[in-house]
């Protein structure tokens, strides 16, 4: 049963990302596109997650944690930038 | 594994799932950033938190030790995603909205952060451009 | 030894004239001389037995493998070149301290004469053809350096580069020619080759040898059709014409032919070059020498004449021929270095030397008049100066020879040039010495020289004399042991004396002599008969040469590093899809591979797709140039992905990491950059780079492919894995290869990213007095801008984060010898939550409370990796050899401790340094541009703190 | 699975080379990186795929990739990292200096147009 | 050697990181530290050179695991001779530029040192990744050393250096990724085994490796067409950088002779020879687009760069042939080539930074301070350069000539050296005639603040001639030296039982 | 006094060390003894980057907090998800709305912030320049002041309990 629920997760993941890759792509304006690569980072570490209950392993756990302090990481660094372009002041 | 845990990791990784795909849904539906930015900052850190609850209920099972470390990322989450939120809001409110038109006023001393800097006379960061310029 | 000390003691005597120069012009002079008179000297103690037909030789090992060895030897032909050489030499000594004026700097003019001097030495004694080529070359450069010696005169300057682009050139030829008839005979020692004349002229490689080296000869003895190189040498000072262009080098070409001789001359080929080239030089030069206004000019093409004769002479491959191109070697030195040193005296004395404003100078000048008059009657070939003799004995041998099957054009020929031998002697003695004087303005007015300064000539001119008048006695030794030396074999039956009988050669002598007068007296009608004929001027062609020639070059230079970045990189890449191509099918033995593949899930589907767009909207929208960035970072979350996915979790964490620091990187970056790229590349350069990056593509896609459908061979990998844990005390192999098999390569990582970030600190340091400084303090910031510089809510996220990051990254560093993590990691982990401090709280604020130097972590970094892998040498173990414990202690139970940890411990240190200190000096280049000043409070208003007075941005 | 990794190379080196010609120092740090990406990929791919099965060893489990190849893609990476770093900062130095950011052989102190302003 | 060998590598890299650490704001301090390691390495590489030249091949096997499993370093005659090569080039660069270039930016011991490091790095490992990075160790500091002290021209050239390098990493590895997929190994001597009996399907796909990691290095070495980098580059350095960088060009060469005699030589079957056919025919054309770079350049340092492109297409036309005589007769040239064109870019600088505003554009400016006993250093690197004797280049490439006298190709590699050496010294001639004779007859003078005889700098650049006339002179020991060399190279089995053991080379069917 | 110096934040210390078990994902004693140890150190060295930490009391009404906002992220998630799924775009009544706070201190302020945009239906989009306002964008708000009120009265008062 595990297994057909990760494949739903799988599908629903990876289809929110192609949403997200959508929104990156036509934009309008870049902070929609930052948020659809924020939102897609999200969708990774869900779908890390998801990837380490399939194969039972909890090998892919630091990944998820990187992308969750790195992601933000990134995202605040987009916006800093077009909130002052300077990002370190 | 019992029946019980297997439906429950199976229902919690479904909600995950439906709630990331609702996110990001919800992103490409809406009609302008502001309300976009509701949709994945909570749908999908729901459906994050849904995955990494079944995560650790699998292993604990699975594994026969209580694994917690699927918390941490949930903490981040948690932590990070209001200063997403408010950060992206703000590059875009800096870029499209008008703050003396679309925006209600602060009913304080000061405007808004992202165009009233902090002092006694409020000013337009566009005037800034101006002096600077000259 | 002595016959070493020969050769070198002018080299080693060459630095006596830069020291005693301050010493004074004679104390210079007295030491060139002596340097010069001892060589002289120590020749002199062995011409006795030379004359006798000894050969002296000495030899020493200097590169044995090629053949190269310091070998001299010395018989009579390099017997009377190097007396000439020295010899002459030293009378150029003498003259040159008295024609050399105050303001000439005489030091340098003497270190260049001695070292001419030790490579004509070299070249005339040297034993090995290799040895040879080096002092050969050698007179090439002392000679340039010696014809622009006057070198703010544009003549001298542009005369020394004709003469050593073609004195050059003919050497490099030479050097072909060498080689080849070394490869022939098997070695490069003369004395060996000139036993092999058979040898050499059968070989097929002969006629090549052959041109080749006389190519060699010919240009440095000025012969047609390289001749113009001599007269615009002429612009050096006078000693050097004398010494150089009269006396030494341009007769190492016919030294060369000579010392060749037996081994070359013979063939028809030989014959027809040889002969043909000397005899056409002969007369040309001659007959331009008639018209030639200049004094200096009209004995340079006399020179280029002469050495014609005795080319011819050579070339007609007699036994006889060779005796009198000998003799007239011997004489030809002694009348015309008299005479150029004449035309010295008369350009030093009168401040000019044009013929045309000469006239009854010996009224004025009788010592330099009388001695110019006898050695212009002995280069006239009158009787019974020493130039009649070798005449003579020319003129006989030109009778006797057939050319082409007619015998009627050598005898023609020789008499027309020596008609017009006696026409340009005449003249030098009628224009300048007799007659009336045409020109009363000389801008001197002339007298004798002083003693030291007609000494020299006049003693040449007594030998001019002597010899003439007994040839035999005084000249015959030399003559006979030089022949002897050339032919090789037996001396041939001649006779030095004036009298010969009535032979044809009288004859042509006679009408030379007479036809010359009445050429000289219609001197005037001849000029203007041939003034309007077109002569190639050699100098203009060679100046129009070498002006096509830096044209052609530059212009090709310039088409192919036109400095686009574009094109070096489209070529290189093309050069890399091409060979890759050739290599992969340059046999058609590829088979495809037969591994099984791997079955495509959904998810890895989708990443694809997220892949495939993301990367054609990265190429599209690459103008948004922030977009592009954005498109990227995603890029680097699907290869992360992909990585996980592909069972490589130390990548991913790895790939992840470093992406983030590189979007703040580039970041910073773009503030400073413009924000758009652009659209200028046209139709056709987006043509070109899409059917290069598409065959770059398909080539490496391919080659990807077709690897990974085969099997891997058994590899080293292996190992690893099974010595990992047991050997090297981890588990997670691919840390265990980073800080244990192949830590080295690790050693060298961290060097990179700390020298990146020395790099980067040199390069935004230098920035202050810079043109890039300039700009920045002119920086206007253009984009709209939030009022906040440093949001509340923001800050206190970060304060948060920070510890929970160090936790995390401490976590990460240490599980990596068992589990994906590591010192990279950790290092980086660390960083980006140091860099969101300097983010959200502002760098002011945030440098202030760092305590470490970053230039510090990197030195101590490097420093604790290399005192890792050096305290395994204590155990006696090579560098970086690893031990680990299993350490146990009470409550916290057992662990390893393994020494690869403090290498670890070195590249976190490393990476911590390297990453914050590159982003904080980028951080430096941003603030100079926004004119913003530090910020002391971490936030921009503290409500908590109510004192605090809100601060208007700077 | 090996087709959509073979291609992903070949499309990553195929933008990433056509971004490295362009004419400006941005879009070719930008190219760059994805040809670094590229060949990252291309060096762990030649340890050939393998799925689950990460080179960190257990009790009992036999199969592993080939830990080699990924080993030397971390040194890869933080080369290539260490690389990014300085031609960004060079970049940026250059732009300032020379007042452009151009690539495609304009000669230093050339007026460049309005796109080279901030 | 045993602990020795590595030294080399180890002792400028702590060095280096010392004065990062503990001395960068004290540049007396700095020099000292950089001359002290700079001198001790010369004495270290000196031993390792002596020991070399009467050992056979060792092996230094770094952190103690069997080849081919972990990295080794290789000793043997030629390793040890480059090693040599650096530290003295290395000794000059460092005296010359302590003088005063090493103030006009940051860092620069602490790069120079990594240089070394970098460059004996890879001149001593015998493993391809690993050769990887010390490409990039010597790359990145040559990077920073390049941008020493920046200036618009500089910064322009050092983009397109570091970004043609760049991509040339990228192309290092595919062509190792491609040879470790069917070979399984990484350890040169490993390599040249496996190449030697790969499966015949895998062939193609080792051959399109072996060529692009060949264009790799000939990128390093400036071969033509993938030389482009280097014109800019080196006119554009500072000089003592520029005077460095003699040694970079060469380990491309040397890498190109190590890989390509040892892994794909004589030995390896089908793949023997692998670089035969791409060599010489580029190294030829290299040699024209240099020399006639040489005639062609309008200021000096560009002229000395482009004699550089010259010297290395003469370097790697004798290693082109691939024969032992051509590959001995390469190598002393390539000795010689690194210190003159050390010694030109050396003494360019000296000339340059006495004329003033006037630079090193080779137009006519009035006579400039120490004129006189600069022409006589320029004449002698120049005729250096050009070939001309009596100092080495003539000797180098009269081996050259003589090496190349019996094979198919002679005719081209004869014409071509000879005639470009012609052009060659038609170009030095017009410089050295405007720089220091033309001057002569123009009014002026040049006002320059330091006029002074700068000792370090000018014992730095004799000493680049010294080395020079000492090839000369002792041309016959050194010759046997590289016939050594070359015989080592072309009996690749005592490298081989050097490093992996007299049982590998049962396996190699020797 | 020395556990004042070498403890500053004994709650900080205690969370870390509840991350480090976390992270090492085992309750063992090795692992709290090493986590013990970091959760002084690493205090230690970030002390300077939050010099005047709040004072955080009665952790009670921290985890009533705690529980509260989790409940409410929970329920209103679905209610979001609903008019994600269910509402025409152009049918929601999107608005910004001000919150006047009295919270001062900062992290109070942020923790109110990021509660707002936690749970769903609102985000604090901005902060007035004094700190004495929110901005909240609301996705569908047809009663702005009953959002206002339930932000005060459910978090805000909360908040003051927790941070004063
Ligand atoms: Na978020
Ligand atoms: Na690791």
């Amino acid at each position: 049963m595990i297994d057909y629920a990760l494949n739903f997760g799988f599908i629903c993941v990876s289809l929110a990302l192609l949403m997200n890759l959508w929104r990156l792509t036509i934009g309008p304006t870049t902070a929609d596109r930052i948020l659809a690569v924020d939102t897609m980072t999200i969708n990774a570490i869900a779908l890390l997650v998801m990837y380490g209950i399939a194969k039972g392993t909890s090998m892919y756990f630091e990944g998820a944690l990187l992308l969750a302090m790195f992601g933000f990481v990134s995202t605040v660094a987009y916006c800093k930038f077009i909130l002052r372009g300077d990002i370190i002041e | 594994m019992p029946f019980i845990v297997e439906l429950i990791i199976s229902l919690l990784i479904v909600i995950g799932g439906l709630f990331l795909l609702i996110g990001s849904f919800g992103m490409l539906k809406l009609r302008e950033l502001l309300p976009r930015l509701h949709a994945p900052t909570k749908a999908t850190t729901v459906g994050v938190g849904g995955v990494l609850i079944a995560s650790m209920l699998f292993f604990w099972v699975e594994r026969g030790h209580f694994t917690i470390h699927e918390l941490l990322i949930t903490l981040f989450l948690f932590l990070t995603a209001p200063i997403t939120a408010n950060l992206i809001a703000k590059a875009y409110m800096l870029l499209n909205v008008d703050p003396h038109t679309d925006l209600p006023p602060s009913e304080q001393n000061e405007g808004w952060a992202t165009f009233d800097p902090v002092g006694p006379e409020g000013y337009d960061p566009s005037e800034e451009y101006e002096e600077k310029e000259s | 030894m002595s016959l070493t000390l020969i050769v070198l003691l002018p080299f080693i005597g060459a630095v006596l004239p830069a020291i005693m120069i301050r010493a004074g012009r004679n104390a210079c002079a007295i030491a060139t001389g002596s340097v010069t008179l001892l060589a002289l000297i120590l020749l002199m103690a062995k011409a006795p037995a030379v004359i006798g037909g000894e050969v002296f030789q000495v030899s020493y090992d200097w590169l044995p493998e090629l053949g190269l060895n310091v070998t001299f030897f010395l018989d009579g032909l390099g017997l009377l070149f190097a007396t000439l050489i020295l010899g002459i030499g030293l009378l150029i000594i003498i003259y040159a301290r008295f024609y050399l004026s105050k303001d000439d700097p005489m030091g340098r003019f003497y270190v260049f004469l001695l070292l001419f001097q030790g490579a004509m030495v070299g070249i005339v004694l040297s034993d090995n053809i290799l040895l040879l080529l080096v002092f050969w070359e050698l007179t090439s450069l002392s000679s340039f350096l010696l014809i622009g010696y006057w070198k703010h005169l544009p003549e001298g300057r542009q005369g020394a580069r004709m003469a050593l682009a073609v004195t050059g050139g003919g050497g490099l030829a030479m050097i072909a020619g060498m080689l080849i008839l070394g490869n022939i005979v098997g070695s490069y020692d003369l004395s060996v080759i000139l036993q092999n004349a058979d040898m050499i002229q059968a070989s097929p490689m002969y006629v090549p040898a052959l041109v080749l080296i006389l190519l060699g000869c010919f240009t440095k003895s000025a012969q047609f059709p390289f001749h113009f190189w001599l007269p615009h040498a002429m612009a050096a000072p006078t000693p050097v014409s004398a010494y150089l262009h009269s006396a030494t080098m341009v007769k190492a070409g016919i030294f060369l032919m000579a010392r060749m001789w037996p081994v070359l001359s013979g063939t028809p080929e030989w014959f027809y070059i040889v002969a043909t080239t000397g005899l056409v030089t002969m007369v040309l030069g001659a007959w331009i020498a008639i018209f030639k206004h200049d004094l200096k000019g009209l004995l340079a093409y006399s020179t280029v004449s002469h050495l014609g004769l005795v080319t011819m002479l050579l070339g007609f491959g007699t036994p006889i021929a060779a005796v009198a191109g000998v003799f007239h070697i011997i004489n030809h030195a002694t009348f015309k270095a008299a005479l150029f040193m004449t035309a010295g005296i008369v350009d030093h004395e009168t401040g000019t030397r044009d013929i045309r404003r000469f006239g009854g100078l010996i009224n004025l000048m009788p010592i330099a008049g009388t001695i110019g008059i006898i050695s212009a009657a002995s280069m006239a070939g009158i009787i019974p100066f020493n130039g009649f003799l070798s005449k003579e004995m020319m003129l006989e041998e030109a009778w006797h020879t057939v050319w082409m099957d007619q015998s009627w054009f050598m005898p023609v020929l020789a008499t027309i040039g020596a008609i017009f031998s006696v026409a340009y002697s005449f003249r030098f003695i009628f224009h300048v010495w007799l007659g009336k004087p045409r020109d009363e303005n000389l801008p001197h007015h002339p007298h004798d020289p002083p003693f030291g300064m007609w000494a020299p000539p006049a003693f040449l001119t007594i030998l001019v004399i002597l010899i003439g008048l007994f040839p035999a006695a005084i000249a015959g030794p030399i003559v006979a042991a030089t022949s002897a030396a050339v032919i090789g074999g037996a001396l041939p039956e001649y006779h030095l004396a004036l009298w010969h009988g009535l032979t044809p050669a009288l004859g042509m002598s006679i009408i030379a002599i007479v036809v010359g007068a009445v050429l000289l007296m219609r001197h005037g009608s001849l000029l203007s008969a041939t003034a309007n004929l077109s002569r190639p001027d050699a100098k203009a062609m060679f100046d129009c040469g070498m002006a096509k020639l830096v044209t052609v070059t530059r212009f090709a230079t310039e088409k192919l590093h036109n400095g686009s970045l574009q094109r070096y990189l489209a070529i290189t890449i093309f050069a890399a899809i091409a060979i890759g191509l050739t290599g992969f099918y340059a046999e058609p033995d590829h088979t495809a591979g037969t591994r099984e593949l791997l079955a495509v899930s959904p998810a890895a589907a989708i990443g694809w797709v997220l892949l495939v767009v993301t990367c054609l909207a990265a190429v599209v929208m690459h103008h948004n140039r922030l977009l592009s960035l954005l498109l990227v970072g995603v890029i680097g979350l699907i290869v992360s992905l992909g990585f996980i996915y592909l069972s490589a979790p130390d990548l991913a964490l790895t790939q992840i990491s470093v992406e983030v620091v590189t979007v703040i990187l580039m970041l910073l970056a773009l503030n400073i950059l413009p924000k758009e790229t652009p659209k200028e590349s046209l139709a056709g350069r987006k043509m070109r780079d899409g059917v290069i990056s598409i065959a770059a593509g398909l080539g490496i896609g391919s080659a990807i492919w077709a690897i990974m459908t085969r099997e891997l061979p058994n590899s080293i990998s292996a190992f690893h894995l099974a010595n990992s844990k047991t050997e090297g005390g981890g588990t997670n192999v691919v840390n265990v290869i980073l800080v244990d098999f192949r830590g080295f390569d690790t050693f060298g990582e961290i060097i990179v990213l700390g020298i990146a970030a020395l790099s980067i600190f040199a390069l935004i340091e230098t920035v202050s007095g810079s043109e890039a400084a300039k700009r920045l303090a002119s920086w206007v910031v253009k984009n709209r801008r939030s009022a906040d510089r440093h949001p509340m809510m923001m800050v206190i996220a970060t304060r948060v984060m920070l510890p929970l990051s160090l936790m995390v990254g401490v976590y990460i560093f240490l599980r990596g010898h068992n589990e994906p993590g590591g010192g990279f990691i950790a290092g980086l982990v660390v960083s980006v939550a140091l860099v969101m401090q300097y983010m959200a709280s502002g760098f002011g604020w945030t440098q202030n409370r760092m305590k470490v130097r970053y230039h510090g972590m990197i030195g101590l970094g490097v420093i604790a990796a290399a005192i890792t892998g050096a305290s395994a040498w204590v155990a006696g173990l090579p560098f970086l050899t690893s031990g680990f414990v299993h350490v146990h202690l009470p409550i916290v139970g057992e662990f390893e401790l393994a020494s690869a940890m403090g290498f670890d411990l070195g590249v976190f240190l490393t990476v911590v340094g390297a990453v914050m200190l590159a982003l904080a000096k980028l951080s430096q280049v941003e603030r100079m541009a926004e004119h913003a000043d530090i910020n002391r409070h971490p936030m921009d208003y503290d409500p908590s703190v109510q004192t605090t007075t809100p601060e208007k941005e700077a | 699975m090996e087709f959509l990794v073979a291609s992903s190379i070949g499309l990553l080196t195929t933008c990433g080379t056509y971004l490295l010609l362009r004419g400006r120092t941005f879009p070719v740090v930008v190219g760059l990186a994805l040809l670094s990406y590229a060949v990252n990929v291309f060096l762990f791919a030649m340890g050939r795929l393998t799925i689950n099965m990460p080179p960190i060893l257990r009790e009992g489990v036999t199969e592993y990739t080939d830990p080699l190849p990924q080993a030397l893609v971390l040194t890869a990476i933080v080369i290539s990292f260490g690389m990014t770093a300085l031609i960004v900062v060079l970049s940026i130095r250059a732009f300032l200096e020379i007042g452009n950011d151009h690539v495609d052989g304009r000669p230093v102190g050339e007026p460049s147009e309005a796109g080279d302003k901030n | 050697m045993g602990d020795w060998i590595v030294v080399p590598i180890v002792l400028p890299a702590v060095v280096a990181a010392l004065i990062v650490l503990a001395v960068r704001h004290d540049i007396v301090l700095q020099r000292i530290f950089s001359i002290t390691s700079t001198l001790a390495l010369v004495a270290i590489s000196l031993v390792l050179m002596i020991f070399a030249s009467t050992n056979a091949p060792e092996m230094y096997a770094l952190s103690d695991w069997p080849a081919p499993f972990g990295i080794v370093l290789v000793l043997d005659r030629l390793s040890a001779m480059m090693v040599f090569l650096t530290s003295v080039l290395g000794l000059g660069v460092v005296l010359y530029s302590s003088s005063e270039w090493d103030k006009r930016g940051k860092h620069f011991h602490a790069l120079f040192q990594f240089q070394l490091m970098g460059v004996n790095g890879a001149f001593l490992t015998g493993d391809v990744f690993n050769l990887f990075v010390f490409f990039e160790v010597l790359l990145i500091a040559s990077y920073g050393l390049m941008l020493h002290g920046a200036g618009a021209e500089r910064l322009k050239a050092g983009m397109q250096y570091v970004v043609v390098n760049l991509t040339g990493s990228s192309l290092f590895l595919v062509g190792v990724g491609m040879i470790y997929s069917v070979t399984g190994t990484l350890n040169m001597a490993d390599l040249a085994i496996q190449v030697a009996n790969i499966a015949p399907g895998d062939a193609a796909i080792l051959r399109a490796g072996g060529l692009i990691l060949l264009l790799v290095f000939c990128v390093k070495a400036a071969l033509v067409p993938i030389h482009f980098w280097l014109p800019g580059t080196y006119a554009n350095a500072p000089a003592p950088v520029a005077a460095l960088f003699a040694i970079m060009t060469k380990v491309g060469a040397y890498s190109v002779l190590r890989v390509y005699t040892l892994v794909f030589g004589g030995t390896a079957g089908d793949m023997a020879w692998l670089a035969e056919p791409f060599i010489l025919p580029a190294a030829l054309i290299t040699v024209t687009v240099g020399m006639v770079g040489v005639v062609a350049a309008k200021r000096l340092n560009s002229l000395v760069a482009f004699s550089v492109i010259g010297s290395m297409g003469t370097l790697l036309t004798a290693i082109g042939l691939f024969t032992p005589e051509g590959i001995s007769a390469g190598l002393y040239y390539l000795l010689h080539s690194t210190f003159s064109a050390a010694a030109l870019f050396l003494i360019a600088d000296l000339v340059v930074s006495r004329r003033g505003q006037y630079g090193d554009s080779l137009h006519t400016a009035p006579v400039f301070h120490q004129s006189g006993f600069l022409a006589v250093l320029f004449f002698i690197g120049a005729i250096g350069m050009a070939g001309m004797p009596p100092i080495s280049g003539f000797i180098g490439k009269l081996q050259i000539l003589n090496a190349a006298r019996d094979g198919d190709t002679m005719i081209w590699v004869w014409s071509v050296i000879l005639v470009t050496s012609l052009i060659c010294i038609i170009g030095f001639g017009r410089a050295g005639s405007v720089l220091f004779w033309k001057s002569a007859s123009v009014q002026g003078e040049i006002v320059v603040e330091d006029a002074n005889w700068p000792v370090l700098p000018i014992v730095a650049a004799c000493g680049m001639l010294g080395c020079m006339i000492a090839l000369t002179v002792f041309a016959g020991p050194i010759s046997a030296y590289l016939n050594g060399v070359a015989d080592q190279l072309f009996d690749t089995s005592q490298y081989i039982r050097a490093v992996l053991g007299d049982g590998a080379l049962a396996q190699f069917g020797q | 006094m020395m556990m004042k110096r070498y403890l500053p934040h004994p709650l900080l210390s205690l969370a870390l060390l509840i991350v480090w078990v976390f992270l090492v994902n085992e309750v063992s004693a090795g692992a709290i003894v090493f986590g013990a140890i970091l959760a002084v150190i690493i205090p230690l060295i970030t002390a300077s980057f939050w010099q005047d930490r709040p004072k955080v009391g009665n952790v009670i009404a921290i985890c009533e907090y705690g529980l509260v906002v989790l409940w409410d992220i929970l329920v209103a998630n679905v209610i979001v998800a609903g008019l994600i799924l269910f509402r025409k775009a152009e049918s929601l009544e999107t608005k910004c709305v001000v919150v006047p706070l009295d919270l001062t201190s900062p992290e109070a302020i942020t923790t109110l912030a990021g509660t707002i945009t936690m749970t769903p239906g609102t985000v604090t989009i901005d902060l007035s320049a004094d700190a004495k306002s929110l901005l909240v964008h609301c996705l569908h708000a047809p009663d702005a002041q009953g959002v206002i009120d339930d932000i005060k009265d459910r978090y805000e008062r909360r908040l003051k309990e927790i941070f004063e």
